[in-house]
C-alpha cells in the first residue's frame, strides 16, 4: 500500500522544481523596474475606489453548505459502489434510502431559495 | 512500469530492484513535470488557436516557424522575459505559492493517468478518488490568488471560482461513482479493463454529465465566468504577471489535457484498442497512440463548445450544475444500481443492454421534467406580464 | 537499520512537522486567513499519517473533506466576516497564558501515560498485511458500512440533512 | 514501523496545540479551528489504534470516517452561527457574543 503512494511522494517532490526553476530562470532574464503606477491595484486603469473588502454574499457560504454535504455523501457512496457487486439486495435499498434523504435535503435547500441567486 | 523495470536490471545486473524502481519513477516524474507541461502547453494552445481560428473563419497563428508552429514557444519566451509585478498591499508569501500549488496540484492529478498499456505513475487502488480529492488543490489556490493579490476583482472571481467548481465537483462525483459501480473498483487499471465495451454506450448520461462537468471544472468556455473580462476583468489571477502568470496558464492547459484524458480513461476504454498490449513494446506504443487520439478528440470536443457555445451568466450556471446535473446524476445512479441487482439480467451483455436502457429512461424523464417545469415557468412569468399590463 | 525504515521515518519527521507546524501557525498567527492556511498545511500532514499508516482511502477522504471542503468553508467566512481583516490586533484574548499551561499540563500528563502504558500490538505477522479498506480483492469497507455499521451509515446522512438545514436557515439573508 | 508511541505523542500533541487554540483565541473561527485541530489528533489516534492492535477488521478506519463526517457538519454549522452572529451584531469576537449571558 504505501509502496504505491512512493511515486506520488516523488512526483510532488520533483513538480516542486518546476515553479522554483522556472522562477528562478525568469528572475534571471527578466527586468526589475518597479514604479509606483505598475504596482497599483489593476483596475483596467481607473483609480481603485473604497476597500478591497466590500461586503460579499452570504449566498457564496450556502452553496458552500450544500457542496460539503454532497462531498460527504461520495465518501459513504463510493465504497457502497466499490462492493456493490459482493452485496445482497438490501444494498440497493440502504443506498437509495441513503440518496433520497440527501435528495430531501437537496429539495429543501431548493425550496427554500437557497440555491437561487438573486 | 513493471516491464521497463526488470528490462533496466536486466541490463545492468548489478542493479538492485528497488534503485531500478526507483530510477523509473524519478524519470517517470520528471517528464510528467517538465517535459509534460512544455509539450501540452504548445501542443494544444496551437491547437487550440487554430481550431478556433477555422470555427471563426481565420486563419490563425502563422508568423512564428511554418504555419506558425513557434507560436507556442514564443509565448513561453515572453513569457519568461516579462517583469514581475507584485501589487501594494498584497500578501506576499501567499501571493508566490498560489501560482506554484495552482501547477503542482494539476501535475499530481497525471499520477494516476493510465497512458498507455503498463505506463502509469501509481495504479492506486483508490485511484479515481485520489483524482477528485487532488483536485481540491487548485480550489484552494485560485482562493490563495484570489485574497492575497488585494484586487476586489480578483477576490471576487476567487470567489465565483470556488462556486462554479463545487458545483459541478458534485455532478462529476457522481458521474464517477456510476462508473465505480459499473466497473467495482476504483482502481484505474481495473476500470479499463472492465470496459470491454466503453461505458460510453452503457453509461452516456454519466458521460455527457461527466464531460460537461470537465468543462466547468477547467473553467473553459462556455463556463470562463471566472475570467469573464467584461465582467471582472480576468481572473482571480488578474494581478499576475510574467511566469506566475504563466504557470496558471499550464496548470489551465495540463487541467485540459488530464480532464480529457481522464474522460478517455473512464468512459472511452482508456488505451485499449486493437493491438494494444502490455507485452510487446508495439502493443505499448500503440496503445499510448489510442490514448492520445481519444484524448486529443476530447479536446476537440471541448474546443468546439468553445467556439459554438456563448458564456452563460452566473445563475444560469449555478442552477444548471445543482438544479439540473445532480438530480439527473442521482436518479441516473439509482436506476443504474437498480439494473445491475435485476435478477433476470444474469450475463454481462444483458447488464449493458439494461444499463444503456436505463441511461435511455433517465434522459427521457429528466428532459420531459424539464420541458414541463420550462413551461410552466413560462407561463408563470406571462401572467405576471400580462398582470403588471392590467 | 534497513533503508526503507529510514526512509519512513524521515518520512515521518516530514509530516510530523507539517502537522505540528501547521497546528502551531493556526493558534499563534496574527491573521486569522494565515491561521486557515496553516490548518491547510496541519491537514495535509494527517493525509501524509494517514498514508504511513496505510489507510489510503481514509487519506484521500481527509484530503476530500477537511482541505476541499472544510477549509474552503473556513476560508469563505472568514472572507464573509471581514470584519476582523483589516485590523491587525492581537488574536488572542487575556487568558492566552493561562491557556498555554493547560495545556502544556495536559500534553505533558498526556504524553507520560501513553508513554507507560505497554500497548496489546497485533502480532508481526499481523501487521504486515493490515486489511486494506478497499483492496484489490475484497472491497471490506463497503461491505463493513453496509454491514454491522448500517445504521450509523444511515444516521449519517440524516445527520446531514439535519446539519444543511439548521445552517441553511442560519446562513441565509435575513429577508426584507 | 515506527513504535506506536510515538504516533500517540505527536496525536497528544496535535489534540493541545488545538486545545490551546480554542482556550486562548478571541476570534470564534479561530476557535472552531481549534476543534478542527482536536478532531483531527482524535482521527490520527483512531487509525494509529486499527493499525497497530487490529489490523484485521476496519473499525478504527470507519469510525474515523463517522468522525470525519461529524466534524463537517459541526463546521457546516458552527461557521453558519458565526456568520448570522457576524450579520447581527457585527462581530465575531467570541468575548463580544454575550447576549445569552443574563
Amino acid at each position: 500500500m504505501l509502496s504505491d503512494f512512493t511515486f506520488v511522494g516523488i512526483l510532488v517532490l520533483i513538480a516542486v522544481l518546476l515553479p522554483v526553476v522556472g522562477l528562478g530562470l525568469s528572475w534571471l532574464i527578466r527586468p526589475k523596474k518597479p514604479n509606483p503606477v505598475k504596482q497599483s491595484t489593476y483596475e483596467c486603469g481607473i483609480e481603485t475606489i473604497g476597500d478591497t473588502w466590500v461586503q460579499f454574499r452570504a449566498q457564496y457560504y450556502i452553496y458552500a453548505l450544500v457542496f460539503v454535504v454532497f462531498d460527504i455523501e461520495a465518501v459513504f457512496l463510493l465504497p457502497w459502489a466499490v462492493a456493490y457487486d459482493q452485496l445482497p439486495l438490501y444494498a440497493l435499498t440502504e443506498a437509495v434510502i441513503f440518496v433520497l434523504i440527501l435528495a430531501l435535503a437537496l429539495v429543501y435547500a431548493w425550496r427554500k431559495g437557497a440555491l437561487r441567486w438573486s | 512500469m513493471d516491464a521497463i523495470v526488470s528490462w533496466l536490471t536486466s541490463l545492468f545486473p548489478h542493479m538492485a530492484a528497488p534503485i531500478a524502481r526507483l530510477i523509473v519513477h524519478l524519470v517517470y516524474a520528471a517528464i510528467l513535470s517538465f517535459v509534460a507541461p512544455v509539450v501540452v502547453v504548445v501542443a494544444f494552445t496551437y491547437m487550440e488557436r487554430k481550431v478556433i481560428a477555422r470555427i471563426q473563419d481565420r486563419v490563425g497563428p502563422n508568423r512564428a516557424g511554418p504555419l506558425g508552429l513557434l507560436q507556442g514557444f514564443a509565448d513561453a519566451v515572453k513569457m519568461l522575459t516579462k517583469e514581475d509585478i507584485t501589487p501594494v498591499g498584497a500578501d506576499r508569501i501567499v501571493y508566490n505559492l498560489a501560482p506554484g500549488l495552482a501547477v503542482v496540484g494539476t501535475i499530481l492529478v497525471y499520477a494516476v493517468l493510465p497512458v498507455a498499456p503498463g505506463v502509469i505513475g501509481a495504479d492506486l487502488n483508490i485511484g479515481i478518488l485520489y483524482v477528485v480529492a487532488v483536485g481540491g488543490f487548485g480550489m484552494l489556490a485560485a482562493v490563495m490568488a484570489g485574497w492575497s493579490s488585494n484586487n476586489k476583482y480578483a477576490l471576487l472571481s476567487a470567489f465565483r471560482v470556488v462556486a462554479q467548481l463545487i458545483a459541478y465537483e458534485i455532478p462529476m462525483v457522481i458521474a464517477i461513482i456510476m462508473v465505480v459501480l459499473a466497473a467495482g473498483s476504483m482502481q484505474m487499471g481495473q476500470i479499463i479493463d472492465a470496459q470491454n465495451v466503453p461505458f460510453l454506450f452503457t453509461l452516456p448520461v454519466a458521460f455527457f454529465i461527466f464531460f460537461v462537468a470537465t468543462i466547468a471544472e477547467i473553467g473553459r468556455s462556455p463556463f470562463d465566468l471566472l475570467e469573464a473580462e467584461s465582467e471582472i476583468v480576468a481572473g482571480f489571477h488578474v494581478e499576475y504577471s510574467g511566469f506566475k502568470f504563466a504557470l496558471f496558464f499550464i496548470g489551465e492547459y495540463m487541467h485540459l489535457f488530464v480532464g480529457a484524458g481522464l474522460g478517455t480513461t473512464l468512459f472511452l476504454g482508456g488505451w485499449r484498442g486493437p493491438g494494444a498490449s502490455e507485452a510487446t513494446i508495439l502493443g505499448v506504443l500503440l496503445g499510448f497512440v489510442y490514448f492520445l487520439v481519444k484524448t486529443v478528440f476530447l479536446i476537440f470536443l471541448m474546443m468546439w463548445v468553445r467556439g459554438t457555445f456563448p458564456r452563460i451568466r452566473i445563475d444560469h450556471l449555478l442552477d444548471f450544475g445543482w438544479k439540473f446535473l445532480v438530480p439527473v446524476g442521482l436518479l441516473a445512479l439509482v436506476a443504474v444500481a437498480l439494473v445491475l441487482k435485476l435478477p433476470f439480467l444474469s450475463s454481462s451483455v444483458l447488464k449493458w443492454v439494461g444499463m444503456l436502457v436505463a441511461n435511455i429512461v433517465v434522459v427521457v424523464v429528466s428532459l420531459t421534467a424539464v420541458s414541463f417545469a420550462a413551461r410552466r415557468s413560462r407561463s408563470v412569468a406571462l401572467r405576471g406580464v400580462a398582470g403588471t399590463e392590467r | 537499520m534497513p533503508v526503507d525504515q529510514i526512509v519512513k521515518t524521515v518520512v515521518f519527521v516530514i509530516f510530523t512537522v507539517m502537522t505540528l507546524g501547521g497546528g502551531l501557525g493556526v493558534v499563534v498567527s496574527p491573521r486569522i486567513f494565515h491561521s486557515a492556511l496553516f490548518l491547510v498545511l496541519s491537514f495535509a500532514g494527517v493525509v501524509g499519517y494517514y498514508v504511513l499508516l496505510d489507510a489510503g482511502f481514509l487519506a484521500a477522504v481527509q484530503l476530500l473533506i477537511y482541505i476541499g471542503a472544510i477549509a474552503i468553508l473556513i476560508l469563505f467566512a472568514i472572507m464573509l466576516s471581514r470584519g476582523l481583516m483589516a485590523e491587525r490586533q492581537s488574536q488572542s484574548n487575556q487568558q492566552w497564558w493561562i491557556a498555554a499551561l493547560v495545556a502544556l499540563l495536559i500534553f505533558v500528563v498526556l504524553a507520560a501515560v501513553l508513554w507507560r502504558v505497554d500497548w496489546p500490538v497485533a502480532s508481526q505477522q499481523a501487521l504486515a498485511s493490515p486489511s486494506n479498506a478497499i483492496s484489490q480483492e475484497g472491497s471490506q469497507l463497503g461491505r463493513d458500512l453496509l454491514g454491522p455499521y448500517v445504521i450509523p451509515f444511515e444516521v449519517a446522512s440524516v445527520l446531514l440533512l439535519v446539519a444543511l438545514i439548521g445552517a441553511v436557515i442560519l446562513a441565509r439573508e435575513t429577508e426584507s | 514501523m515506527i513504535p506506536l508511541h510515538w504516533w500517540l505523542i505527536v496525536a497528544a500533541a496535535l489534540f493541545c496545540i488545538g486545545l490551546y487554540g480554542v482556550l486562548s483565541r478571541k476570534n470564534a473561527i479561530g476557535v472552531l479551528m481549534g476543534i478542527e485541530l482536536m478532531l483531527n489528533a482524535v482521527n490520527v489516534n483512531l487509525v494509529a489504534f486499527w493499525r497497530y492492535i487490529t489490523p484485521q477488521v476496519l473499525t478504527g478506519q470507519i469510525f474515523a470516517i463517522f468522525v470525519i463526517t461529524v466534524a463537517a457538519a459541526e463546521a457546516a454549522v458552527g461557521l453558519a452561527i458565526i456568520i448570522a452572529a457576524y450579520r447581527r451584531r457585527d462581530t465575531v469576537i467570541v468575548d463580544e457574543l454575550d447576549i445569552m449571558r443574563w
